[in-house]
C-alpha cells in the first residue's frame, strides 16, 4: 500500500517521541513558521558555537510529517558545523524535489531518507520542509547577529 | 421529493474516474469547491465554440449572440437569489472573495460624508466565524479608515452568541457583514434579529452566502439583507466566477472599485465619470463564458429544486453525525444537533492529526479538507488548530457517509500503534 | 515560416459556423477578444472533467492534481514571458484591466514613505493613447493620493511624441505605465529610452502588454520592463483570466490587492500577515480551469511560433493598408506606414459613420469593431469620436483582408444615396 | 435583405435632413446624453409652455440610427402635451423591445414606426433610444424646476 511508503515506521517513531522538543531558555535565535496551508507551527531556536550548532530546540505542533522531519532534522544537525548542515539541507530539499524517484543519501541523510516516500505526496512536502525551511532562517539570523 | 443521488452522478464526468489505483471517488469537499455536472462544462465552451465574442463591445451578430448569452445569465442569477430590482441588481465578479473586497474597497472610495463613508466612531460589525474573505477585507478598511472592527463572538456548540446584540451592533454601526453558513461548523445563523437591529441603526447587510447560496433556496427579499455573495464553483458552476448582489439604489450609491473599460460613461485625461449599475462594477471584458456557465449551473439547481436539495443534505447530515459521533474519540466541532445547520461538518479524532486523517482517508478514495479552513480566528476560538471537515451536496449519498465512518475507524486503526 | 491558415482555422470550432443566413464568418474583431481553439476549450473542460478541485486546499489526489494543473500553467507562463525570476513572478487575474487595477490599489496601499508609496509631488506619467483600463486606475490613484498624472501626447500619425521625454518622466516620477501596442492605432510603442529614463529616475514601467502578448515574441528581460499585465481572452485562452507579471523583489514589496483565503499567513480577528509571493496576490479559490486554458493556449501559439504568427500579421497588415487606402474616402486613423505597427488597423469612411459601416460588413458576415475602443481621450485627441477597427490574428487571411475592402466599397454603395 | 428593415428610407432621409437640430438659444432645460459603447452623444433642450413641448431643439453626432431616431422624435413631440409625449415615449420604448415581433402604433408614433426593424438588432436599440432617453431626462429636469 502506497501509504506506507508514507508513514514509515521511523517516522510515526519520531512522531510519538518527538527529539529535543522543548524549547532552550537561551538562543543565539528563534524563528516561528507556519505552514499556512494547514495550519502547522514550528518554533525553532538556535546556539552556535564557533561554526557549530551546539544546542537546536524546538516545539510545535502540527501532523505526523511536521513534527517527525523537525525531531529527525534537530537530531542529525546538532553538533554538525554549519556547512555539513547545509549539504544536509541541500540534499533533504533535493529529496523533497524527487517525486518519488530518488531514495535518498543516506550517508548525509541517515534515518530521514525515510521521507524519501512524503516526495510522492505533494500535498505533504511542505510538511516535512516546515522545519528545514525554519533552521534555513534561524541560521541566517544567528549568524547576521 | 427525495433526489435521485444514482441518476445526478451520471450528469457528473468526474464520478467516473477513480482515485488512488482505481478506487471509488468519495467526493466530501464540496465546501472547498463542488463538482460540475455536464451541463455546466458543455455551457461554458459551447459559447466559445459557438458565440464568443467581447459583449457590449461589437456591431456584429456575434457580439449580439454574446451579449445575449451574458446578460441572459445575469437573468438567471437575479431570478435565483429572488432580486427585486431585477438583473440590474446583479453583479459578475471572479469570485466571492471579489464581491466582498469589491464592497470593502467601493466603500473605501466613498467621498467623505457620503452614504457609504466611513470614518473613525464608525463600527463594522463582522463575527467570529468569518472566512478570512469576509474578514480580513474588513479589517484593512477599518484600519484605512480608521473605523472600529467589532465581532460577535462564537459559544463552544459554534453558534453565534447574540447576547449583546444592541450593543455589538451599535449605533455608528455602518457595515454588518456575516456569514450565512460557516464553512466551518456548518451552522446557519439566524438573521432576522441582526438584520432589525442593524437597520434600526441604519447599517448595511452583507451576507457571505458562499456556503448557503449553492444549498437552500435563497431569497434576498425575504432575507431583508442589503448585499449578498456568492461562489460559483461552489454552487457547480465553473471557476472564475462570482455574484455580488445589492439593492439598486445602494449600489448606484457605491462608488466604483475596479476601473477601465467598460464601467466609463466619459473619460478625458484627468477624469472619468461612470457607466449605470451594473456595468459601474465591471471593468473589462466579462468572464462571459463563466457566467454563462454559472447560469447552466442555477438552471440545473433549479430543476432539481433547492428545498430538495437542502432536504437531502440535511438527511445526510443527521445521518453522518450520528455515524461520527458513534465512534470513539471523535468530536464535531460545530453543532452537533440537526437543526439550523448546513452540511459541512468538521470534527477532531484524538491522537490523528487531521492532515494525517485526510491522508490516510484520501488512500481509501476519500476526499476530504483538513486544516483551519481559512477561519483561524474560529479555530483559535474553538481551541482546535486544525479539523477534519466533510461537506456534501447533491450528489452524496448515505454510502458516501458510511465510507467516511468506515474510514474514520480504519485509520484509528492504521495509526493505532500511536 | 508561412501559416497555414487553412491548417489553423481547422482547430477553431467557431468557422464551422456561419453568420446572418449563411454568410462565412470573417472576423476581424480579435483586438477584441480573439476566437479559441479546440486545444483551449478541451484543456478548460478537462480540468472539470477529471481533476476539478481546490488547488493548495486539500490533502486529496483530486486537490493534488488541481494544483498541479494550476501551478503548471503558471510555470507555462513563466516561459512565455521570459521572467527572470520564473513562476512566483506570475500572478493570475481575472483580466488585464484587474491587474493594472491591483497594481495601481496596491501602491495606494502601500506605506507612507515606503517603495512604492506616492504623495504630492510625485508623479505617475502615461500616454495619451492608453486604453481606459490602463488610464483610469491611474487617474484614480493620482486623485487618492495627490500625485500628478502627466502623459505623452500623440502626434497625428499615432506615433508617441517622446520629443519632450525628459520633461515628462521627471525626477519624482514613481510610475510609468504605457500601452506595447496601441488597440486603436496598431502602434507599438519603443520602449528602451522610456525604460532607460524611467529607470534613470527610479520609476517603474509598466507594459500593458494586451495587443502585443498575444500578437508577437515578449521577453520581458530583454524590454527591460517592471510589470506586465494581458489577457487571456485575447490570446486564444478563456475569457475570466489575465496575468500579472512582475519583477520578484517588487511584488515582494508591493502590498497585497484583494484580502481573503489563501493569500494570508496568520490572521487574527484585528490583523492579518501574507504569504509569500504569487500567492499573496491571489486571494480566494483561484481561476484554476481558465488558467489551464490559457496555458493550453500560449502552448498552442508557442508550437505555431510567436515570430511566424508576427510575419503573419506583418504582411496581412501590409496588404489591407494598401487594399484600404486605395479605396476612395477611407482614411486610415494610425500609422499608414507598416512598421512599428501591430495588426489593429482602425480607419474611417467619410459619409458612412462606422457604426453604420459596422453594421453593413456585419451583413456581409464581416465582424469588426466600432466606436472610440475604451479610449476616448486618444479619440479625442485624433478628433475622430468614432472609428472602424479591423484587428487581424492568425486565423485571418488575404481572403478576410479582400473581403473587408470589398464589404466598404459596397457599404458606400449601400448607403450612397446619403 | 434584413438590413433593409433597418435601414428605412425614411431613417436615412431624416439622418440627411435632420429636423430641429441645432440648439434654441433659450431652454428651461437642457440634457446631454452618450452611448457609452459607441460614443453618440446627443445635447436636448427643451422649453415647456404650461404642459405643452413648446420648443425642443437638439444636436448630436453619432450614426444614422440615433441622429435619425432624436430627429423623429423631436418633430413628432414638439407642440404635443407632456402626458401625450409620455404615451408615445412608452409606445416607441415598447417597440424597442419587442425583438421585430411589433410593427409599432403608427397612430401613436407615426413615421416613428420604421424603427421598429430596429428592434431585431439588440446592439443598435441603445442608439434609437438615446434621443428619447435624454427627452425623459430633461422633461424632468424641466418640471422640477
Ligand atoms: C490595450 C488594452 N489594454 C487593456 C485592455 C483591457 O483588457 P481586458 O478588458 O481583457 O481587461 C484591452 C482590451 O480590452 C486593451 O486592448
Ligand atoms: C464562507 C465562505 N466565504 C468566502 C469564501 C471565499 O470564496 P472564494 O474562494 O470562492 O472567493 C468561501 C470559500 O472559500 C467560504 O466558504
Amino acid at each position: 500500500m502506497q501509504l506506507d511508503s508514507l508513514y514509515q515506521e521511523v517516522i510515526l517513531d519520531h512522531y510519538k517521541h518527538p527529539q529535543h522538543k522543548g524549547l532552550s531558555s537561551n538562543f543565539d535565535a528563534q524563528v516561528h513558521h507556519v505552514n499556512t496551508s494547514c495550519g502547522d507551527e514550528i518554533t525553532l531556536n538556535i546556539t552556535l558555537e564557533a561554526d557549530i550548532v551546539s544546542s537546536l530546540t524546538w516545539d510545535g505542533q502540527g501532523c505526523s510529517i511536521s513534527q517527525a522531519s523537525v525531531s529527525m532534522m534537530s537530531d542529525l544537525l546538532l553538533g554538525k558545523s554549519i556547512n555539513d548542515a547545509s549539504a544536509i539541507l541541500s540534499s533533504f530539499c533535493e529529496l523533497m524535489a524527487s517525486k518519488g524517484t530518488s531514495t535518498g543519501d543516506a550517508d548525509l541523510l541517515e534515518d530521514a531518507v525515510a521521507f524519501a516516500g512524503v516526495s510522492k505526496f505533494p500535498g505533504r512536502i511542505k510538511c516535512a520542509l516546515l522545519g528545514w525551511m525554519a533552521f534555513k532562517d534561524v541560521v541566517i539570523q544567528a549568524q547576521s547577529k | 421529493m427525495p433526489l435521485s443521488v444514482e441518476e445526478i452522478r451520471k450528469d457528473f464526468p468526474i464520478f467516473e474516474r477513480t482515485v488512488r489505483d482505481g478506487k471509488k471517488l468519495i467526493y466530501l469537499d464540496s465546501g472547498a469547491t463542488s463538482q460540475k455536472p455536464n451541463a455546466v462544462i458543455d455551457a461554458e465552451s459551447d459559447f466559445y465554440r459557438f458565440h464568443n465574442s467581447a459583449a457590449h463591445r461589437g456591431v456584429h451578430q456575434l457580439a449580439e449572440e454574446a451579449t445575449d448569452a451574458y446578460e441572459g445569465a445575469r437573468e438567471t442569477v437575479a431570478t435565483f437569489l429572488g432580486a427585486p430590482g431585477g438583473s440590474n441588481e446583479i453583479v459578475f465578479t471572479k469570485s466571492a472573495t471579489e464581491a466582498l473586497n469589491l464592497l470593502a474597497y467601493a466603500m473605501g472610495n466613498a467621498a467623505p460624508g457620503s452614504r457609504f463613508a466611513l470614518e473613525p466612531g464608525d463600527r463594522i460589525v463582522v463575527t467570529e466565524m468569518e472566512h478570512h474573505s469576509n474578514l480580513v477585507p474588513w479589517q484593512q478598511l477599518a484600519q484605512r479608515t480608521g473605523a472600529e472592527l467589532a465581532w460577535f463572538e462564537v459559544t463552544p456548540d459554534g453558534r453565534l452568541d447574540l447576547s449583546a446584540l444592541d450593543t455589538v451592533i451599535s449605533h455608528g454601526t455602518k457595515v454588518v457583514a456575516l456569514t450565512h453558513q460557516s464553512n466551518v461548523l456548518g451552522t446557519i445563523n439566524p438573521l432576522d434579529e441582526i438584520v432589525r437591529r442593524a437597520h434600526e441603526v441604519g447599517a448595511v447587510v452583507i451576507l457571505d452566502a458562499c456556503q448557503s447560496a449553492p444549498h437552500m433556496r435563497i431569497n434576498v427579499e425575504e432575507l431583508g439583507i442589503d448585499f449578498l455573495a456568492f461562489s460559483g464553483h461552489k454552487a457547480l458552476g465553473p471557476t472564475g466566477v462570482g455574484v455580488l448582489w445589492g439593492r439598486i439604489n445602494l449600489l448606484e450609491n457605491l462608488p466604483p472599485f475596479l476601473f477601465g473599460g467598460s464601467m466609463i460613461e466619459m473619460v478625458t485625461m484627468t477624469s472619468a465619470t461612470w457607466a449605470p449599475v451594473p456595468q459601474k462594477f465591471e471593468a473589462g471584458v466579462p468572464n462571459m463564458a463563466q457566467a454563462v456557465g454559472l447560469a447552466a449551473a442555477l438552471d440545473y439547481l433549479t430543476k432539481i429544486g433547492m428545498d430538495n436539495i437542502h432536504a437531502h443534505e440535511s438527511a445526510l447530515t443527521g445521518l453522518l453525525l450520528d455515524k461520527l459521533l458513534a465512534i470513539d474519540k471523535v468530536a464535531v466541532i460545530g453543532p452537533t444537533s440537526n437543526t439550523e445547520r448546513g452540511s459541512a461538518l468538521s470534527f477532531t479524532v484524538s491522537d490523528i492529526h487531521p492532515h494525517d486523517l485526510g491522508q490516510f482517508l484520501d488512500s481509501q478514495g476519500i476526499a476530504v479538507r483538513t486544516g483551519a479552513h481559512c477561519a483561524w480566528p474560529l479555530a483559535r476560538r474553538l481551541n482546535v488548530s486544525a479539523t477534519t471537515r466533510a461537506s456534501l451536496y447533491l450528489y452524496n449519498d448515505e454510502q458516501d457517509c458510511q465510507a467516511l465512518a468506515d474510514g474514520v475507524v480504519a485509520a484509528q486503526r492504521y495509526f493505532g500503534s500511536f
